[in-house]
């Protein structure tokens, strides 16, 4: 890397509603009351692949710098294994400011390109909107098709395994959608769709 | 004993023999369970990347089917829930804190569930099988019918991120032990590990592969190290990830040498001397070949 | 309508405070101005900057003497706050005090209300009631009543040892209680001080040793405080004084009894070397302890809890100090004020798990290590592990049970300096690789941040980030066989894993576990932590809410030792200012019978925790003894009759108040 | 300005002196923004409260009344707080016979040190009083016109 950026931030470009937005999603309202400690990135498993560590995503949420939190890998990374949540001397709801970020970075379409978990959510969504339940052989065909086609070829001996040993079947999970009887679940989904309206 | 059994998407494809192990030890220990019947996906960790409200409006439809098959409602006690797979367990708790918690939240929720003639009043109660062996039914009553104990078994016990945190209501946070006296009880040795609560990769293994591998590679490496036979889990996609990837994880790590990754479950369906087929264990990619019981 | 009111037309005076724009900013003044125009008998009504100050207690003399007035309501602050001000100013005027009242428009408005019209309107009401009320005020003269002489120190640490000298230099009776069987506190513990440098034994054993010399101190260790009545100047003290089994006044500190007890080596757990050794039945708490006593424990003595030992220690004893048939004793005290400097305790670190304390022998609070590096402390001052040998890489966890919900959320003040002093000391001694993982670096102190420079150029390390665990899991070959410390690198923004062999945990101050116990013994506030409650954070910080009842040091909230030493010193100027006076004036807000009412139903007498209450058989009536008043008013919420009133709170002053702060309409 | 002025309720406080008054002065000092709604009488024990004075208070143009003394085993007086409280019960018993919701009238131990415990009450109980709506008595003085259109208008 021979280039050299020049990486001032300019107060126009900053968004100022930012952490009020994040934090209204995330019921984050604490995230205001951090103290930059880094117990989060401590605590977190995942934190050695981020690009940003945990701290520094709500540092930057905090700062209004948007573009850099919703387009960063660590939210994508976070596995939702809830230590920072616990460990938080201010007891910032951080995972749930990550699925706050998640769903924004979804939203605004500024998740890394090709990254798969933010292709996974969708897929993962898209399917138990459709079908109530998940069946984890088609979501994972999808996943691969949609991100990696060429990967596919290397987890096919991993699938064919578990196939045979009755760990994944091509039968899709289901339940009744669109019955209009007690229950349905399609009836609830309409009335969300509704209420978001 | 009798309770509603919500079974979640993996217990019924990469996580069968989960499924079938659990019945199988509560039929032998006269635990009833009854699956909830259409059970809807509980959203897992995805859905909540996609929309708050209706993630947890997806749990709480299963938490309102619990209360109708349960036949609990206002001025009623409450319907266990028992929820084998960790992030089910998790997200319908959660979605009970924020039913309880959130009013905004949970006005939106109440409405879509009337919208299908359903109704949540807040009494289920959530339990993990953990919770139900050894709060509910209690050790000793499990100890009565072990006929093969687990002697000389080195057991490594292994948590997961999910049944312990945040919400952990039947076990300490920090350093659980429902599972380690479950294993004295079944005649085992369970080892002192420090890893018993460290992320196992979760999603990862399946979408960032090396994170996720090297992840499940240390856990598996520290459990060797302590000096464990095997390692047990709570949870299909811990099971999953430490199980299936093994070889893979040989690729990467070629330090890394093979542990057997069972559902605690299965041990304890051998330690109560079931036949390994009822147990699932077939389904293992890392087999179990130690003998238990001699 | 009473007496007064029909003696002299009521003129009043009403005076709206500015606060500069405490209440300016959230209060249209000119509104409540005009406002209190409009009330009955308001003769003048004026606003000012600020009415506390000379200039604006002279405006409402001047009206006194000018305008002929003879009521007078200040609309400012809490009366808790200038009440004393005002009735002064009021009183110099040559007006009776009393017929001055406050409405509280500050604390109780403009700091609290969003909307700046309703809070004037909110202000009108106060205003209202307070003018409805001044009419109804009576003339009304302080009680006097005399102070006894001596002062009661509570807590022998570096606060009591303190005062009690101070006070007795001043010449008074001092009692100095202590609960420890020796004086000297957590300073007793220390080796080094921050940021000097001074030995702590150096400077505090001589106090110590001052303390027990000193002939206007009577020293109570192992004793405790059981219960306290009385008031201002006048308080009876109840102590309670734990049975040694050791006679003090023979016990010469000889430790021949320590040395010939049935037990060879020590068995029981040393509290003052934190557990890091052990001791015998019979012990001296440690070599300077003040006063030099021994004293036998009751729980592992074989004589105390069988009756079967072979009394080995009383046979060594050549001056028959020993007698196993000492019981807890009761003394009675008479003083005049106290001062409580019970201090603090520790932080328990076992409730923070993921820090490994009571599972790794080798994670240590700072406490612990207080002892280590102390000359006189179980190792010698030899920096040590469990096992004998030499740290080569310490690493030291900040705000261990500070800044953080779930344990206490304030900050301990002492912990990055001790902490530097620690690390200092420890680099010094084993040369070892020392490293502060802090939050936040906390030195505002004279000399503080120099110390701190100084660690930084002794090349200590720093890392900014709270220690997210401290773990026996090892990755790397250079880990094998240490504790590792996983943290982010905050500065660097990425995380770390420091392999260590010793671990200690700076573990922050917090309110004793039954600090509520003793505020009620003593009836004064504590906050939600524990901490005792000063009366004025600024301006009467060693005071509480019980007149004669003073506060210093760590009991009120974490201070180093120069700031509680500072802090003892100013509730020894506070008990003298008392004490010296000789008499203290008693509000007289007292409850009184009007005869001609009382139908003689008892049902007063009962309501009085102070029997201060008597039927007059003769008269058939119902009698308040002044002296034995405090007034609550409980007995005037009770009267059927209306008979019994309460000076200052009769039923009609508040009845009008009451209408008044309705009718700000 | 509406011409259904908003209900704003009016409630009279009595705080203790050594506690509750205490600590409404830290909500301030503490910049604890809560409802104006609120007018504090101070008395110098809750001990002191008279029933009396609830009543008159409703009977004055006070939609509510709250009350607020030390905790128990903290009475400045030793046990105010405690002769206090038999006299509330009573108090409650007679205001319900009257027909007055006993969400009208609370008392809370709010200790010197509880300042947000003071913004919490006191936000909680005037929220608590507008849904009940103005206290409907015989001859009960109404608010002048000029504050409804002040409240209306804020």
């Amino acid at each position: 890397m021979d280039e050299i950026t020049r990486t001032v931030k300019y107060e126009a470009d900053t968004d100022p509603h930012f952490a009020e937005e994040i934090a209204g999603i995330a019921r984050g309202e604490t995230l205001r009351a951090c103290i930059q400690c880094g117990n989060c990135s401590g605590a977190c498993p995942v934190s050695p692949y981020m690009d940003y560590t945990p701290r520094r995503i709500i540092a930057m949420t905090r700062a209004g710098f948007k573009r850099e939190a919703l387009s960063s890998t660590t939210i994508w990374l976070c596995a939702s294994c809830y230590n920072c949540t616990v460990e938080c001397p201010k007891q910032i709801r951080i995972t749930d400011v990550m699925y706050a970020l998640k769903q924004k970075a979804i939203k605004e379409r500024l998740y890394p390109k090709r990254f798969p978990v933010a292709v996974l959510a969708r897929e993962f969504s898209a399917a138990v909107r459709q079908f109530g339940r998940n069946s984890e052989l088609w979501l994972i065909i999808y996943l691969y098709l949609k991100t990696n086609p060429f990967a596919m070829l290397k987890q096919s001996i991993l699938g064919l395994r578990l196939f045979l040993q009755g760990r994944m079947g091509l039968k899709r999970e289901r339940i009744p959608m669109g019955t209009g009887k007690k229950g349905d679940l399609q009836t609830i989904w309409n009335a969300l769709d509704r209420a978001d309206r | 004993m009798n309770h509603l059994y919500y079974p979640g998407c993996s217990l019924k494809s990469t996580g069968r023999a989960y499924e079938e192990s659990l019945l199988a030890v509560c039929a032998t220990l006269g635990v009833g369970l009854t699956e909830l019947q259409d059970w809807n996906c509980c959203g897992a960790t995805s859905y909540m990347a996609i929309d708050e409200v209706k993630a947890f409006a997806l749990a709480a439809r299963n938490l309102a089917l619990a209360e109708e098959q349960g036949k609990v409602g206002p001025g009623t006690p409450t319907v266990d829930l028992v929820a084998p797979c960790a992030a089910c367990y998790l997200v319908l708790a959660k979605a009970q804190h924020c039913l309880e918690e959130n009013k905004e939240v949970g006005g939106k929720i109440t409405a879509a569930l009337a919208a299908a003639q359903l109704q949540y009043t807040g009494r289920v109660v959530m339990r993990h099988p953990l919770d139900l062996f050894t709060n509910a039914l209690g050790l000793d009553a499990i100890k009565a019918q072990v006929t093969k104990p687990l002697t000389g078994l080195k057991v490594a016990c292994y948590y997961g991120c999910q049944i312990v945190r945040p919400y952990a209501t039947f076990d300490d946070q920090y350093h659980p032990m429902t599972m380690d006296h479950l294993v004295t009880a079944l005649g085992g040795t369970p080892v002192d590990w420090p890893l018993k609560t460290r992320c196992c990769g979760g999603s990862l293994t399946g979408t960032v592969q090396e994170v996720g591998l090297r992840m499940s590679y240390h856990l598996l490496k520290e459990a060797r190290k302590r000096g464990a036979d095997v390692l047990l889990t709570a949870c299909p996609l811990c099971q999953f990830n430490l199980e299936c990837y093994q070889d893979p994880m040989k690729a990467l790590f070629p330090d890394h040498e093979p542990l057997p990754v069972l559902y605690f479950t299965q041990l304890m369906g051998l330690a109560l001397g079931l036949e390994r087929a009822r147990l699932g264990l077939q389904r293992l990619f890392v087999p179990f070949r130690q003998p238990v019981g001699v | 309508m009473s007496e007064t009111m029909q003696s002299a037309e009521p003129r009043v005076g009403v005076y709206v405070c500015h606060c500069g724009i405490n209440i300016a900013a959230k209060v249209d003044i000119a509104a409540v101005v005009e406002f209190a125009k409009t009330l009955p008998y308001v003769i003048v009504v004026r606003d000012y900057k600020f009415m506390c100050s000379d200039p604006g207690q002279e405006l409402l003399q001047q009206d006194i003497k000018e305008l002929g007035l003879n009521r007078i309501v200040v609309a400012s602050c809490s009366p808790l706050m200038h009440e004393a001000t005002f009735r002064h100013a009021t009183e110099a005027a040559g007006l009776n005090q009393f017929y001055f009242q406050m409405a509280n428009i500050r604390e109780h408005v403009s700091w609290v209300t969003a909307d700046k019209a309703l809070a004037t309107r909110k202000s009108q009401a106060l205003v209202s009631a307070a003018v409805r009320r001044v009419v109804l005020n009576e003339p009304l003269e302080h009680q006097k009543v005399p102070v006894k002489p001596n002062v009661l120190v509570v807590g022998g640490g570096i606060a009591g040892i303190h005062a009690a000298l101070t006070l007795a230099n001043a010449g008074k009776q001092v009692t100095l209680v202590e609960r420890e069987p020796t004086i000297g506190g957590h300073m007793a513990k220390f080796d080094k001080t921050f940021p000097t440098l001074d030995c702590a034994a150096c400077i505090l054993t001589p106090k110590m040793s001052m303390v027990r010399s000193h002939p206007n101190i009577t020293m109570l260790t192992y004793a405790e405080v059981v219960g306290v009545e009385g008031y201002v100047g006048n308080f009876t003290v109840k102590v309670k004084k734990k049975a040694r089994y050791v006679h003090e006044e023979l016990c010469v500190g000889c430790n021949e009894c320590v040395e010939a007890c049935v037990y060879k080596e020590g068995r029981f757990t040393d509290t003052f070397n934190e557990g890091l050794s052990k001791r015998k039945p019979v012990y001296m708490p440690f070599p300077q302890a003040t006063p030099s006593v021994v004293l036998i424990d009751p729980e592992s003595c074989i004589e105390l809890k069988t009756g079967k030992c072979k009394k080995q220690c009383a046979t060594a004893c050549t001056r028959n100090a020993i007698d196993f048939t000492m019981t807890d004793e009761i003394v009675a005290l008479e003083v005049g004020a106290i001062i409580i400097a019970t201090g603090f305790q520790t932080f328990d670190a076992t409730r923070i798990p993921q820090y490994g304390y009571g599972k790794f022998p080798n994670v240590y609070t700072s406490l612990e290590v207080e002892r280590l590096v102390n000359a006189s402390g179980p190792t010698g001052g030899e920096v040590q592990l469990r096992d004998g040998s030499t740290p080569k890489r310490v690493g030291i966890i900040h705000c261990v049970g500070s800044r953080d919900e779930k344990t206490n959320r304030h900050c301990s003040r002492v912990c990055c300096m001790y902490s530097l002093k620690l690390a200092h000391l420890i680099h010094e001694r084993t040369d070892a690789e020392v490293y502060n993982l802090y939050i936040d670096m906390r030195t505002p102190g004279k000399g503080y941040e120099e110390f701190y420079d100084k660690l930084l150029k002794e090349g200590v390390n720093f890392i900014r980030g709270r220690a997210a665990e401290v773990t026996d899991w090892t990755v790397t070959p250079e880990e094998e066989g240490k504790l590792v410390i996983r943290a982010e690198d905050t500065l660097i923004g990425v995380v770390r894993r420091i392999p260590v062999d010793m671990v200690v945990l700076s573990v922050g101050l917090e309110a004793h576990a039954d600090a509520d116990e003793v505020r009620r013994l003593f009836n004064i506030s504590c906050s939600k932590e524990g901490w005792f409650l000063e009366r004025h954070p600024k301006l009467a910080p060693v005071s509480t809410f019980t007149d004669g009842i003073f506060i210093a040091g760590a009991c009120q909230g974490p201070k180093d030792i120069p700031d509680t030493v500072a802090q003892a010193g100013a509730a020894v100027a506070e008990a003298l200012a008392l004490v010296d006076r000789g008499f203290v004036e008693l509000e007289p807000n007292t409850a009184f019978i009007t005869k001609e009412l009382c139908s003689g139903c008892h049902t007063c007498i009962a309501m009085c925790p102070f029997s201060a209450i008597r039927y007059n058989k003769e008269a058939g009536v119902a009698e308040i003894n002044p002296a034995l008043c405090k007034g609550c008013g409980t007995c005037v919420a009770a009267c059927p009759s209306g008979a019994a009133q309460q000076h200052l709170f009769t039923d009609e002053q508040i009845f009008q108040e009451i209408e008044g702060v309705l009718n700000y309409v | 300005m509406s011409d259904t002025p908003a209900f704003e309720p009016r409630i009279v406080a009595f705080f203790c002196n050594w506690c509750t008054y205490t600590a409404a002065d830290l909500a301030g000092t503490a910049r604890l923004t809560y409802a104006p709604n609120v007018r504090v009488v101070r008395i110098m024990c809750s001990g002191r409260l008279d029933p009396q004075f609830v009543v008159t208070a409703l009977r004055q143009g006070a939609d509510g009344v709250l009350i607020g003394g030390c905790h128990p085993g903290d009475c400045h007086y030793q046990e105010g707080n405690y002769k206090m409280l038999r006299r509330f019960h009573l108090l409650k018993r007679m205001l319900k016979q009257f027909g007055i919701d006993d969400q009208r009238v609370r008392l809370e131990w709010i200790s010197a040190s509880e300042g947000d415990k003071v913004q919490r009450v006191i936000n909680e109980m005037v929220a608590q009083v507008r849904d009940l709506g103005p206290l409907a008595l015989v001859g009960k003085p109404t608010p002048h016109p000029d504050a409804s259109e002040k409240h209306a208008a804020a």
